[in-house]
């Protein structure tokens, strides 16, 4: 039974990838988690430099749902590079690197930098983060904006170089046919929701921030939809997420079109699921006679049943 | 060390309206849970509400042969996730993961270990009590509840070799007001030369007005805090308080791994809501 | 206590609508709800044509949600001026009629012909249902679409004109600045989020018609971001909804700027909801002393709190 | 007449791995639920599931002075939402809405009412088999299931005076087979002056038989259709089943509504799923 994946060059054991932002810097899980038995491990959004990010609150609960507005705090890619990476390495841990930068140079900088770091599998261009004003998300609600982003990055490195695409967008489809055009390896999506929650009794904010990114199982649907949609458009593997908290989460993505599948809230509820998600996914290719899971994605069947009987 | 346990519901005592003591089946994390450390409890099945709540791990209860078998959980209702945990009935299974975050250090006698608890702040203390009288530290817990009715378990403590200090808001049991008025009082009282370590518990402005009669005595004092946790294992940084080291630039540590519990002087009271 | 509140020239008792294709024709709530004590009754989308809609299954379930794909089943506009119109009125009902069209002549023909009915208080143009391909949220997607169609029925009625507006699009503000400056009374908003289910062990879509509508709890902390934004952008008074189910998500949207909400799919779960909820603005407003309802509107206060410990 | 009672379960007896009834206090719907008419579960608190299930009304349970009080449900396993209620203790509530529906019409003597159940779809059978013996109509209960073991109830009904003609699959009682081939041999044997009413109830497929045998020996038959139902009182269009009068072109309508019982001829059994 071959769980192995595709990203571009990169060859994954499985398809299961904790999400960037939920998962710190992976070191943080590694006394409970054996991070060598994960497809990959998708580290927290780094910047150039250290920042501290919002104040507090930077979650609250909604319906089957979160916001966070964290504001990526984070040690800088220096520290990264330094202290994180060589613990990940030691673990045996595939690593993808989740950058965010505020201009076009601030990316190709960080491409630079993880290009010559050891132990860097790929890199992930966030350019979808709700929760900062300057950078990143500008780049993601703009077309040409993800292709000037993707292509400066292509330019400077051979690692695997994955967008990350917004959800906040009118047609995502469009944008992952921008990075495809642009010459990047996959696009992951979704990131989360722009969104908010307001104390009633203080007529505040509940976020400190006003607005965070909605995650969790309720966005689950529309993020279907959208990587769904993606398939369509464009032939680069996916990258799906959004609300995947189990093995049939997980296979849901898969049919709608991805290659691999990120979890990013779900880890936060359940931080010991790994094992069991993939023995579930185990237990469903032998029980469907699949010998190999790509042959899973994209592979939902939507020839409409015969309603001969009506018309509309 | 670090377990996801289907903790089947053995007890759920009602102590009131408000409190609650869960009892919940878990052997392993029952067997290396330190003072003060906590465990994050999923209230319901489905995804609403979808997060784990943070609890402190209040007993540590021992089956026949005496090996560690269950914990304990005081349970106050703040919300929709205590407010199902108080419903549960025994049987039902609950999700219990643990043990987290960094215990309290107990100090070694001569030093005398002063304990603070407002309210369900009490919850961290049974572990700490114990640990101590295996020390063999003089225990002090001063304790403040709004009424004589939501003070619990001062015998188990008195128990456990512990001197109590009451206070109530309304007097009805102990001194009447803050618990924070009996502790300088008898801070006061308290040579200098005798070592003391604070450990408090409890709502935010109790535990400021604590830190700062340990400043104003010059005495070490350790705080657990009680942020809001999306995953308690240093994932999400959610959980951040601003810290600071003498001369350092405020920082924001995520509680969950670097506390709960820290050294009152390292944390930026101001930064803390409440 | 004023709970009443204004939709242009239409006042309204208190600010309550049952949502649009969640309360039937109305008439089917006649027996368990006094429909004379809503705000308002959205009737579901008329054509001028009856319709069958979709095959079944045109709703699944999702977390703290449910997809709808029901295809806009009706009886045609005629039908329901001739049958329900008047049993409407009978019960005192206040009805907004949902109109959808799939060309620009369909709405304004459909406006000509409810101006001229008895007992209609108020358009609300769907240009924004996900699930039938012909026309709606075309227009609902373009700026100039939606300019077109609400300048197109603003000229034919003097009817309150409310287009509503879709969130699957990335500055739903600028939709809400589009419908205004057409000439439009006010703007309800969201309709669903486009989305989608899959059964992994047949892989073929759960719904019918593949993709359906989002709708309930899960997608409030987006339609509450959406509603606040629109309030920063135009003057109009907005008709907030999504996810809606008690007092307090009612009070959410207010603060965040809407002058009334509509509830939907809260109203399957809990069709008696009615009267607890305005009992519930009402005590909500003595223990606040608010005199009037309209007061909470865009009431949201963002001044930030003081974080001079920190720069970021 | 509708009401939206928040129910406590009173009981909650399994009846094996899949089924159970489910026992709730709700008097008001109680006292007017006619046969084959439903109720609308909510399965748990919070928005996780979503919504409400719809449940044929199996029995009106009678209180001290024989004033209908409480209803219960024959649950039978299927997704999340039966799978919470299979668990639910005594002592919960549960918030029950109806009664719902258009109820199956008994006829009167000299016919014959002939009722047809697979599975769960005995179910709408108490209230109903309860109104013919009041109207003294002589009934007959065909009902088919899996293992002798999954056929409950049986006793009901004949002290209600239903002779009963059982199958199952496995045949470990009754007839082995599927509940039709009883059926279709009975429908044989009877001759064409009797007057009978098929009522059924059960998986599609078996209804789809049942409808088939009927109209081949035109006799009037009525089915329970149960269809997915998002709010069971006309409002979101969900429930809808092909329908079609003679000649007539096919048309959906709501089942929860102009349903669940429809003249088997009225439908378009090609256009239902299973
Ligand atoms: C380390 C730690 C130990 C704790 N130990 C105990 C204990 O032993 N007994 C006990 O009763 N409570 C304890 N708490 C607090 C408890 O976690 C919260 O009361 C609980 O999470 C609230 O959940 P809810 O669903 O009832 O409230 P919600 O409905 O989620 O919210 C209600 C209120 O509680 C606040 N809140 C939400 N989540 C948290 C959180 N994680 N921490 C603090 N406040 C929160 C919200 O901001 C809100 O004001 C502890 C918290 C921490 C961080
Ligand atoms: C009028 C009527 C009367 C019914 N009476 C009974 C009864 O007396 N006892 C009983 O056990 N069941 C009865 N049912 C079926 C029962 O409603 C479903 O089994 C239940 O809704 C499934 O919910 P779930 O959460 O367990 O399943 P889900 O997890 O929601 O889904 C599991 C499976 O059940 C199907 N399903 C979901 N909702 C419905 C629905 N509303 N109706 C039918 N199938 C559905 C799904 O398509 C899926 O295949 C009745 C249904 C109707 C319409
Ligand atoms: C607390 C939190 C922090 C996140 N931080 C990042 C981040 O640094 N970079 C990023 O690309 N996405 C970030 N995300 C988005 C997730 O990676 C993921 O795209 C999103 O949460 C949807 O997946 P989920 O529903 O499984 O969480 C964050 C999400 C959460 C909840
Ligand atoms: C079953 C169903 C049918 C709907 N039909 C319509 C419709 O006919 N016209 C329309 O404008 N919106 C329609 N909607 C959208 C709702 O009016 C509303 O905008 C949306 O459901 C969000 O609100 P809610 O979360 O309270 O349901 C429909 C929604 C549902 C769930
Ligand atoms: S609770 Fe997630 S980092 Fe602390
Ligand atoms: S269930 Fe909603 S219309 Fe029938």
């Amino acid at each position: 039974m071959d769980l192995s994946v595709s990203i571009g060059s990169l060859r994954l054991a499985n398809p299961l990838i904790a999400a960037s932002g939920c998962f710190g810097y992976g070191v943080e899980y590694a006394g409970a988690v054996d991070l060598a038995a994960l497809g990959a491990v998708a580290v927290k959004g780094l910047f150039l430099a250290a920042r501290e990010g919002h104040p507090p609150p930077r979650i609250v609960e909604t319906p089957s749902g979160m916001l966070n507005a964290i504001g990526l705090q984070g040690i800088g890619v220096h520290r990264f590079v330094a202290e994180r990476l060589p613990e990940l390495r030691r673990h045996g841990a595939v690593v993808i690197v989740n950058i965010c930068g505020t201009t076009i140079d601030e990316y190709v900088e960080l491409a630079r930098i993880l290009s010559d770091a050891e132990g860097v599998a790929a890199l992930e261009l966030n350019i979808s983060c709700p929760n900062i004003k300057e950078g990143g998300i500008t780049f993601g609600c703009s077309l040409t904006g993800t292709h000037a982003v993707v292509s400066a990055v292509r330019k400077v490195t051979r690692l695997p170089v994955i967008p990350k695409l917004t959800p906040n967008v009118t047609d995502v489809a469009s944008f992952a046919r921008a990075a495809e055009e642009a010459g990047a390896d996959a696009v992951s999506l979704v990131n989360t929701f722009l969104a908010m929650a307001i104390d009633v009794e203080t007529r505040r904010p509940r976020l400190s921030n006003i607005v965070g990114g909605l995650s969790g199982p309720a966005i689950r649907p529309i993020a279907v939809r959208m990587v769904y949609e993606c398939r369509q458009a464009v032939r680069l593997p996916i990258i799906g997420m959004g609300g995947i908290a189990n093995t049939t989460d997980v296979l849901e993505f898969l049919i709608a079109g991805a290659t691999a599948v990120q979890i990013g809230t779900a880890n936060f509820v359940d931080p010991l699921l790994w094992s069991g998600v993939l023995e579930g996914l185990r237990a469903y290719m032998e029980r469907h006679r699949i010998g190999a899971i790509g042959e899973l994605t994209g592979s939902l069947d939507t020839s409409r049943r015969e309603h001969a009987w009506i018309s509309s | 060390m670090l377990a996801d346990v289907d903790a089947t519901v053995l007890e759920n005592r009602r102590l009131s309206e408000h409190y609650s003591v869960l009892v919940l089946d878990a052997p392993p994390i029952a067997a290396v849970t330190q003072p003060g450390q906590f465990v994050m409890l999923k209230p319901a099945q489905g995804s609403d509400p979808l997060l784990r709540r943070p609890f402190s791990v209040f007993e540590i209860l021992r089956g026949p042969a005496g090996e560690p078998a269950a914990i304990s959980i005081l349970n106050k209702r703040a919300g929709v996730g205590t407010a199902l945990l108080y419903d549960v009935e025994p049987g039902t299974t609950i999700r219990c993961l643990g043990p987290l975050g960094k215990p309290f250090e107990a100090v070694r006698p001569p030093a005398e270990a002063w304990m603070v608890a407002g309210g369900v702040g009490l919850a961290p203390f049974v572990t700490l009590a114990t640990r101590l009288e295996e020390l063999g530290t003089p225990a002090t817990l001063f304790y403040g509840a709004r009424t004589a009715s939501e003070l619990y378990y001062v015998e188990l403590f008195e128990a456990l070799g512990v001197r109590t200090v009451l206070s109530t808001e309304d007097g009805t049991r102990g001194v009447r007001g803050r618990v924070t008025a009996p502790l300088r009082d008898t801070l006061s009282a308290t040579p200098d030369t005798t070592d003391i370590r604070l450990y408090a518990c409890g709502p935010t402005p109790m535990m400021r007005a604590v830190a700062r009669l340990a400043a104003d005595h010059r005495r070490p004092c350790d705080v657990s805090l009680e942020q809001v946790m999306g995953c308690g294992l240093g994932g999400c940084y959610s959980c951040v308080v601003l810290t600071t080291l003498p001369g350092g630039t405020p920082h924001f540590v995520r509680s969950c791994i670097e506390g709960p519990v820290f050294d009152a002087r390292h944390l930026v009271w101001e930064a803390l809501e409440g």
